[in-house]
């Protein structure tokens, strides 16, 4: 029983690494949308690392946590998904360093509506 | 007198809330933003209302565990103003809601949202 | 400047009024008065596990009616007003964008996850943290999300109107039922007591809890529906 | 001793998040700091022994306001533009 608790401390510890790089990448990173993309990688990552410690610790929670983990890596995803678009149709600029803008040839292309002037 | 313990934490940060949200609402011009004074006038009561029930070192009211279920009144902290806490967060909502709704309508009435330019009740 | 030190005393006065609270504070060693026989006695008395629920439900019933009704009216009077200003705009075409693909999908399988979870919180009220009006209002957001991912799409106000009133006249038959073959309004001896600590226990409680989430859920759903329907416009 | 940490922590974030919502002039920032204090506001539930409190603040209190604050706010504002 010890051998299974050091294990998932040991994935937990790993998790929480993983939640403070994408806390580092929030700080670190020019733009809107890099930072978007580290924070919701690396916290999506963290947190399913840390449910899957916590199964390790606790295995009577394997059902919860196992509908935990779906949960939060469907949900996760698509709600930065979500809010990276709208917050590039709102206007927000990208950084100086990007090379490639798709959105906006798919716009040029009239595959996705264009920016809103309502909003 | 304990200073430095959650709950006397918790009251004064509640205090502070409600003192700011009272501020908001009496200072502040815009509707949306009286309302939202509401909001954290409403929040800090409910902090101040659970912190008032707390004893320390106690578990939530829920008598799961066989050895909470004798002498349960030295063992759990105050369920009552929780009960309390929980109708009144709900009814909070309900009424945050009608109060954005009578924003609205003021809005589409006057086309404005500052309050000194509701004069019809002035003389 | 009267102004100013108008709010400034009426700020203080505020402060003065609390202060004592703060300042008479001192920690509790146990329970005392009307907390304590609820503590001692409600596993006899209710039989619920969960005394937030027991107070919330049985000892306190009459608040629940009252505050049902609150919402009930706030939901009523927030679907007049929308109702009044929605009739001078013929045009419903959405200004919303169309939303992904991604959206569309993840939403599918999210909502009934997310319904599953608020279902489950009021099933499960007098055993587990959680009750009626949490399970209500997650079931409320599960449908806002549904409402926030499909902006184009029109939803009907029936089926959450037909919810809610038959789920609040059987809460309150209920009630009486209890008036009829137990002790007194909202009393849960109605039904059997059952064994302590399982999901078939506490009387009547879980019936109610079920009444209360489904009438809190449907109310909330009215209300942001109601928003989202008046956000057309020509 | 940790809790009690978390506990000042959270009544400085809160704090902190009530006056950005009160003296903000941008009307979406302060509904979003408003949330924000609600949010802690169910961390500081849990830490108070009321996990029932700590779920309804958390849904209602954080969740359902914001998204009707922000309902109304964005049809005012298309009214307004509409002038």
């Amino acid at each position: 029983m010890e051998i299974l608790k050091i294990i998932g401390a040991v994935i937990t510890l790993m998790g929480s690494i993983a939640l403070f790089l994408g806390a580092l990448g929030l700080v670190r990173m020019p733009d809107l949308y890099n930072r978007i993309q580290t924070g919701t990688k690396a916290s999506t990552f963290g947190t399913v690392l840390t449910l899957l410690g916590l199964i390790f610790i606790f295995p009577g929670w394997v059902g919860k946590l196992f509908i935990l983990m779906l949960f939060v890596g469907i949900s996760n995803p698509v709600s930065s998904h979500v809010l990276a678009r709208n917050a590039y149709r709102y206007g927000v600029p990208l950084s100086d360093k990007t090379t490639v803008d798709r959105l906006a040839e798919d716009i040029e292309n009239k595959e996705v509506e264009p920016v809103n002037n309502a909003l | 007198m304990q200073l430095f313990s959650i709950e006397y934490i918790s009251l004064v940060v509640g205090f502070l809330i409600l003192l700011i949200g009272i501020w908001g609402i009496l200072t502040r011009k815009n509707i949306l933003k009286m309302v939202i004074g509401f909001s954290l006038f409403d929040t800090g009561t409910h902090i101040i209302i659970v912190a008032l029930g707390y004893v320390k070192n106690k578990t939530a009211p829920i008598l799961n565990q066989p050895d909470l279920q004798t002498d349960t009144a030295h063992k759990i902290v105050d369920p009552v103003p929780q009960a309390l806490v929980l109708t009144a967060i709900v009814i909070g909502l309900g009424v945050t809601a009608l109060m954005l709704v009578y924003a609205m309508k003021l809005h589409n009435e006057k086309k404005t949202l500052n309050i000194q330019n509701y004069k019809d009740l002035k003389w | 400047m009267l102004r100013n030190s108008l709010i400034l005393l009426v700020l203080l006065g505020f402060a003065a009024a609390i202060f004592p609270l703060l300042h008479s504070y001192e920690a509790k060693d146990a329970l005392t008065g009307v907390a304590e026989h609820y503590a001692n006695y409600g596993k006899e008395e209710v039989g619920a596990a969960n005394l937030v629920s027991a107070v919330v439900v049985t000892y306190r019933g009459f608040d629940t009616l009252g505050e049902v009704t609150i919402l009930f009216l706030a939901s009523a009077v927030i679907g007049l007003f929308l109702k009044a200003s929605e009739t001078y705009t013929k045009d419903t075409r959405s200004v919303f964008f169309k939303s992904t693909e991604i959206l569309v999908t993840a939403s599918r399988l999210l909502v009934p996850m997310i319904l599953l979870l608020g279902v489950y919180i009021f099933i499960n009220g007098h055993l587990t943290p959680g009750g009626g009006f949490q399970g209500g209002a997650v079931i409320a957001s599960a449908f806002a999300l549904l409402l926030l991912s499909r902006p184009q799409k029109h939803f009907s106000h029936k089926v959450i109107s037909v919810v809610e009133s038959i789920s609040g006249i059987s809460f309150v038959f209920i009630g009486l039922l209890g008036v009829l073959l137990a002790g007194g309004f909202l009393d849960n001896h109605i039904l059997a007591m059952g064994k302590f600590g399982t999901l078939l226990s506490a009387g009547a409680i879980p019936i109610i809890y079920i009444l209360i989430g489904l009438k809190v859920g449907s109310e909330l759903t009215g209300i942001v529906r109601n928003l989202k329907e008046s956000q057309k416009e020509g | 001793m940790i809790y009690l940490i978390i506990a000042i922590v959270l009544g400085i974030i809160m704090l902190v998040a009530a006056v950005i919502a009160v003296y903000n002039k941008d009307l979406k920032t302060a509904i979003i700091a408003a949330g924000v204090t609600s949010l802690f506001a169910s961390v500081l539930y849990v830490l108070l022994a009321a996990p029932d409190v700590a779920l309804t603040e958390a849904s209602i209190g954080s969740g359902l306001t914001t998204l009707i604050f922000f309902y109304v706010y964005n049809k005012i504002r298309r009214n307004n533009a509409q002038e």
